[in-house]
């Protein structure tokens, strides 16, 4: 089955496009929306890599909560186009380069990082992670730091309304 | 043939999900007539009446009339997120149904199960995920127009979902410790599922042990369907038409349609939540065929009478000699394959007890303020759903030391 | 088994009490009047109480196989080969100290409630109290020397803290600071004793030291345990006020009486007998480190005993003798009869706490006077606090049948016989017990006795409440039948007390050198001559103090010079105050102040800083503001960090 | 067929070289806060197919939690940006250096 393969290039390349239009757009909209194709597409290859439930999460957290988030304070703030100002030099003229030259390395070093005959799919590949281990990682082995980003989560929620709010 | 016998899943997938849009298109234009037809009788209309016997075409009708009228696309929107904005709606508001099971899995055919168009092991993960993104339809729809009104209804609309989907799901999260499972089947059908009774009278269905969840869920679904009395990204009287206002002809519809199927979806998540999908509630004994049998065949006795004194022209009594005959090829089928016939009966049954009970909400309730819908969201339902939740799971742990 | 396996419990009910009544002592002393605040302090106390009887019962059941126990709850420290656990043990010794430390306390957490009723800051005298039995619980029961010093340091700062209750008093301010000082100065040599003993034995759980012990031969030279041994009764010397490190305790009495009573009679000062004869086997390895225990000890019983004599403020008196009768303790230890050191602890905790006890019930009743000269004829108006007070004379007097005869006869008869027998010391305690019984009788001859000195009107004396009572009585039962363990000694018939201690003091005992046991007769004639030196003490006193009123002054006139140095204590706070603190304050000003404080150590903070401001200065200039700069900067970093990785670690990680 | 995991891992790395570029190229605050995100993401493809490949659980765990984690930033970000849209009256960062010397 060839299929695989062709499901992950089309993802793969998806998601590039995706990436790159989120940089070459103006609309933040737009932005958003190139990145919301990403991360859908990034669920499907998480689908393909036997991981059905951190895929479910992906877009109900991640495109499905924090994306609608941004696009709601888009229109909330009503942000028309980004003004391509240049008042950084050092970032215009090292930043981008350098930038590119990350994406490089990072790329050339992770893609020799693993010996690359390791199976990430198909026939001799280990079957997708169960919701039940998952959990059961979670709850026992995990369970302080779990317990730790709840506590997170509700400092967050506190800054965020006392930063949002107008009356201060 | 040896195509067919060589790729099973392929061939009945695609059937599956042909026939599924088939049906389900036409349940939604069908239910737009059930649901004109109800709101005119409680306010003592005839409602549609005259396209059709008993306004049967009017669908029909309608979806020509959206066909033929001028596509107005406003010059100054944001063309791209326009355009995509209903698709988007519609595209996966559909697509969560592909999820929905409507019979046991193991009726079969050629190996394949025949009554979900996919069964994934966290099914109900994937449709909240499918629904979230459904935000995105609204949002975008009123943003991209670049007018007022429907940026406001946009804006509004995005964040009522957002916060209603939190009730939506916390109130699930109950029947999901009793269930054990995420799979949609097994929540029905499973080993702890909703099957058999208790005091050999009352079914096993989650809504009695979880009527918080479910009175919650049932609010926060409306809520996350835009419908009376949340219909506020809609509020005509405030804002117009709110997100699809700039929107016209067969985009209108699709948005139209998106809604519907949204609350099929709903509906559906629902009965098999909590109310036993398509169990029966009296146990699925081989003599309960009669019942689909005797409702059609008195529906189809009613619509004889009706031919014979009611309908005037020729036409209708053509047409409604179809219906007639439509009923009685039901009640033959019911009779003759109860094992295909039955389990989507009864969840369709289910269904249309939901859907009147929307349609019956749109009649009575008066619309929520928008300051009244967030503060109802954020400090009444959110709170209960947690504290059903937490009860919940106290007694389950009490329950399953 | 229940206390045994749980030892902490005992040491955290005062700890509660004491965080209760601290943390909310003032709400609920507000709220529900002091009755909450007692009910706490005493109550943890009392219970705590319970807890050790009912230790005892187990510990009794208990076979000698399972003695001593030994509970490690969890490890504190650990460094290298160096552990140290949050140990507890429970042996015979440790016992004896949780009946004197709770029994004792539990007596003064009584008395305090009626003694100072009205005084201000109650809850924080309780909270205080209570923080002291903890730390005293911990320091008894500490299983290593770590815990144990632990609660060494806690009593020391308890200590410091009730001797400077009344802080707005500049006196007992200054006299708290000067107990903490003084007795820093031993806890120094504490310290560096137990990280010699860690660098010797390389542990410091009891058990494990002697065991690491054993092996050493006992040092006739100056050798390493010598050194540790002097290092730890350094330390020993400063918590019990041992010559020369005794100035602190005169001068702690401007604490509340009831602290008086437990913390510098009946409990703390006996801290550092009780490290002695807890470290017993390495003591008998250092027959040299011994001698200088008994010399102190017995050189600090008779010298402080004299200053008593002629100190005129009855509590002054009272810690002078503590101080002598603790110089006994020591002189036991050092002659190796540390069961002996022990059974005096005991018994001087009763009867001195009673004393204690007794003379704040005279100051209550007195209306807050202390000195002497100012009362007399007290015996009539406050019956029972007076004849408790007399019994508790009788006891220290060495009169028989009162407890402090047979610890105090034990301790001299071991010092003129036992194996490490010293006739000089012997004699230097002998007169020491004879000046005890004199400069006791004057005191009560001059509270009780005699004409009053005082005026009705302004004072108008009157019988304690029986909460101050009551402790009181039940601490005269026990300095009279305190002693009884070892009055079969009298009939040649076995001492129970010592027999009890034996297991833990029996290895040094093995060491000890052999001697011809002298006769029973001989012991009972010693023992007459203790009583007789009691009596004629007694008799001296009622010579001088209850003939005609002028009798002592002239005697005071005639001895003279004497009588002046002795009435001025030998004049020691003035010369450790000219010879050591005034160099040391000046030392501290000219040198350490003008030029290493400002001149070194400022000059190179300031000159630091001036260079950052300098530098600052100059790097500000990269603040441009601008996020995305700042963000440049950000992957400049991770490009070459990258880069890096890339070049060491080559193609594949 | 199998795909190498370090075809995963290459795409991450791409994807998370865009999103650096993404950060220092945008001006508006809410894009180079999605250009975080996608960083984010960037590291999940990494974390789960390196779950995948050692065929272990806690990369998934790990996704979790930088999801989590992502989930406040956002929150705390934008109510920031909120914030700085009330009282700065634009959302490009050239334009807000508050953190000048």
């Amino acid at each position: 089955m060839i299929a695989p393969l062709i499901v992950f290039f089309a993802c793969a390349i998806l998601a590039v496009l995706g990436a790159i239009l989120l940089i070459i757009v103006r609309e933040p909209i737009h932005s958003a929306l190139s990145l919301v194709v990403v991360m859908v597409s990034l669920a499907i290859l998480y689908l393909l890599l036997g991981a059905p439930f951190v895929a479910a999460v992906q877009i109900l957290v991640y495109a499905g909560a924090i994306m609608v988030l941004f696009v709601f304070v888009i229109m909330l703030l009503n942000a028309g186009e980004e003004e391509r100002t240049d008042w950084s030099k050092i970032a215009k003229w090292i930043g981008l380069p350098l930038g590119f030259v990350l994406l490089l390395e990072i790329a050339h070093w992770l893609f020799h990082s693993e010996p690359g005959t390791a199976v990430a799919n198909g026939v001799a590949a280990p079957p997708p992670a169960s919701t039940f281990a998952l959990s059961t990682a979670l709850f026992r082995q995990y369970l302080l730091p779990f317990e730790a980003t709840s506590i997170l989560i509700l400092i967050a929620i506190l800054g965020a309304l006392v930063l949002a709010r107008k009356d201060q | 043939m040896e195509f067919i016998s060589q790729h099973p899943v392929l061939v009945v997938s695609l059937v599956k999900i042909a026939l599924t849009l088939f049906v389900v298109m036409t349940a939604l234009a069908y239910l737009t007539w059930f649901e004109r037809k109800v709101v005119a009788r409680m306010q003592s209309r005839w409602g549609p009446y005259y396209v059709g016997a008993h306004g049967l075409l009017q669908p029909l009708a309608d979806g020509v009339k959206f066909l033929f009228k001028e596509d107005v696309t406003p010059p100054s929107s944001d063309i791209v997120t326009y355009l995509l904005a209903p698709f988007l709606a519609l595209v996966l508001a559909l697509t969560a149904i592909a999820l929905i099971p409507i019979g046991p899995p193991d009726v079969t055919v050629l190996g394949q199960p025949v009554f979900a168009v996919s069964n994934v092991s966290i099914g109900l993960i994937f449709l909240f995920s499918i629904t979230s993104l459904g935000v995105y339809g609204v949002a975008l729809a009123g943003w991209s127009s670049n007018s007022k009104y429907p940026l406001m209804g946009g804006l509004r609309s995005s964040a009522q979902m957002i916060s209603y989907e939190v009730s939506l799901t916390l109130s699930v999260v109950g029947v999901l410790l009793l269930a054990g499972t995420l799979n949609l089947s097994d929540i029905v059908s499973g080993p702890n599922g909703q099957t058999g009774y208790w005091l050999h009278f009352i079914p096993k269905w989650n809504v009695f042990p979880q009527i918080v969840g479910f009175l919650c869920y049932i609010t926060a679904a409306i809520a996350e369907t835009n419908r009376v009395p949340f219909d506020l990204p809609e509020a005509e009287t405030e804002l117009v038409a709110g997100f699809h206002t700039e929107y016209s002809s067969f985009k209108f519809a699709m948005f139209f349609m998106a809604e519907y199927a949204n609350m099929i979806t709903v509906s559906c998540l629902a009965t098999i939540l909590f109310f036993g999908g398509w169990l029966s509630p009296f146990g699925g004994g081989e003599w309960e065929k009669f019942i689909p049998v005797l409702i059609f065949g008195a529906l189809a006795v009613y619509c004889l009478y009706d031919i014979a004194t009611e309908l005037q022209s020729i036409i209708h009594k053509l047409q409604f000699t179809i219906v007639v005959g439509l009923f009685l090829a039901l009640a033959a089928v019911c009779f003759f394959f109860p094992q295909y016939a039955m389990p989507p009966f009864w969840f369709i049954l289910k269904i249309g007890i939901f859907m009147f009970f929307y349609v019956w909400a749109r009649g009575t309730l008066p619309r929520f303020r928008y300051d009244q819908l967030m503060s109802f969201g954020w400090k009444l339902l959110l709170p209960v759903s947690l504290a059903n939740l937490v009860v919940t799971a106290v007694v389950w742990l009490v329950m399953h030391p | 088994m229940l206390i045994l396996n749980h030892l902490w419990i005992i040491m955290l009910l005062p700890l509660l009490g004491s965080a209760t009544n601290g943390l909310l002592g003032l709400p609920l002393g507000e709220r529900w009047s002091k009755a909450a605040v007692n009910a706490v302090g005493v109550g943890s106390v009392a219970l705590s109480f319970l807890c050790v009887c009912e230790a005892v019962r187990e510990f009794a059941a208990l076979p000698a196989s399972q003695v001593p126990v030994i509970r490690d709850y969890f490890t504190w420290m650990t460094a290298g080969p160096f552990r140290a656990g949050f140990t507890l043990q429970v042996d015979q010794l440790t016992i004896v100290m949780l009946l004197v430390v709770t029994g004792v306390g539990l007596l003064v957490h009584i008395f305090s409630v009626g003694y100072m009723a009205h005084e201000g800051g109650y809850y924080r005298f309780f909270s205080y109290l209570n923080l002291f039995v903890f730390f005293m619980l911990t320091l008894v029961l500490g299983g290593n020397l770590l815990v144990t010093f632990v609660g060494w340091e806690g009593v020391g700062l308890c200590s410091y803290l009730l001797i400077g209750f009344w802080f707005l008093k500049k006196s007992a301010a200054d006299a708290g600071k000067k107990a903490f000082i003084t007795t820093r100065i031993g806890d120094m040599g504490f310290m560096i004793g137990i990280l010699l003993v860690f660098a010797t034995f390389r542990t410091v759980d009891y058990g494990a030291i002697f065991q690491a012990a054993a092996p050493y031969p006992v040092e006739t030279h100056v050798g390493v345990i010598t050194a540790i041994c002097l290092l730890l009764f350094a330390g020993a010397v400063g918590k019990s006020a041992q010559l020369p490190l005794y100035v602190w305790l005169p001068d702690a009495m401007e604490g509340p009486t009831p602290v008086s009573a437990l913390i510098h009679a009946a409990t703390m000062v006996t801290a550092g007998v009780y490290i002695v004869a807890r470290m017993n086997p390495l003591f008998a390895r250092a027959p040299i480190a011994m001698l200088v225990v008994a010399i102190v000890g017995a050189v600090t019983a008779f010298y402080s005993a004299t200053i008593g004599m002629a100190q005129t403020d009855i509590k002054k008196v009272l810690a002078y003798s503590t101080i002598s009768q603790l110089g006994y303790m020591f002189l036991a230890c050092g002659v190796g009869a540390y069961a002996s050191g022990i059974f005096h602890l005991m018994t001087h905790a009763f009867f001195k706490g009673l004393l204690f006890l007794a003379a704040g019930s005279v100051i209550h009743a007195m209306g807050g006077e202390q000195d002497m000269l100012k009362m007399g004829g007290l015996w009539k108006k406050i019956p029972v606090t007076a004849w408790t007070m007399l019994i508790a004379t009788f006891a220290i007097a060495g009169i028989p049948p009162f407890a402090g005869f047979f610890s105090k006869d034990e301790i001299l008869w071991a010092a003129y016989s036992g194996p490490y027998a010293n006739k000089a010391l012997w004699a230097l305690g002998f007169v020491a017990a004879l000046l005890t019984s004199f400069y006791m009788f004057r005191l009560i001859f001059l509270t009780f006795f005699g004409q009053q000195r005082y005026d009705e009107h302004h004072v108008h004396v009157h019988e304690s409440p029986w909460i101050m009572l009551g402790p009181l009585c039940v601490l005269a039962v026990l300095s009279t039948v305190g002693g009884w363990f070892a009055a079969p000694k009298l009939w040649d018939g076995p001492d129970y007390f010592a027999n009890y201690l034996n297991p833990v003091f029996a290895g040094s005992a093995a060491l000890a050198p052999q001697i011809v046991e002298p006769s029973h007769t001989l012991e009972l004639y010693f023992s007459g001559f203790a009583v007789l030196a009691g009596l004629v003490g007694l008799a001296i006193a009622w010579f001088v103090y209850l003939g005609d009123p002028e009798r002592p002054k002239r005697l005071a006139k005639s001895l003279g010079g004497l009588y002046r140095l002795v009435y001025g204590k030998y004049f020691v706070d003035e010369i450790y105050s000219t010879v050591i603190v005034k160099p040391l304050i000046w030392g501290s000003e000219h040198i350490l102040w003008h030029v290493v404080d400002e001149g070194m150590i400022d000059g190179t903070v300031n000159g630091t800083a001036d260079v950052a401001r300098a530098a600052g200065a100059q790097a500000r200039k990269l603040q441009s503001g601008n996020a995305r700069s700042y963000a440049t900067w950000v992957i400049i970093g991770a490009v070459g960090f990258t880069a890096l990785l890339l070049g060491i670690l080559g193609m594949r990680p | 067929m199998s795909i190498p995991v370090s075809y995963y891992l290459a795409l991450s790395g791409i994807l998370f070289g865009l999103g650096v570029v993404a950060f220092v190229f945008k001006r508006n605050i809410i894009t180079i806060f999605m250009a975080i995100e996608l960083m984010l993401n960037a590291v999940n493809l990494a974390f789960v197919a390196f779950a995948r490949a050692h065929n272990q659980l806690d990369g998934l765990i790990f996704v979790f939690f930088v999801i989590v984690v992502a989930a406040a930033e956002a929150a705390v970000g934008l109510a920031i940006v909120l914030a700085l849209a009330h009282t700065r009256q634009s959302l490009n960062v050239d334009r807000v250096n508050l953190l000048k010397f």
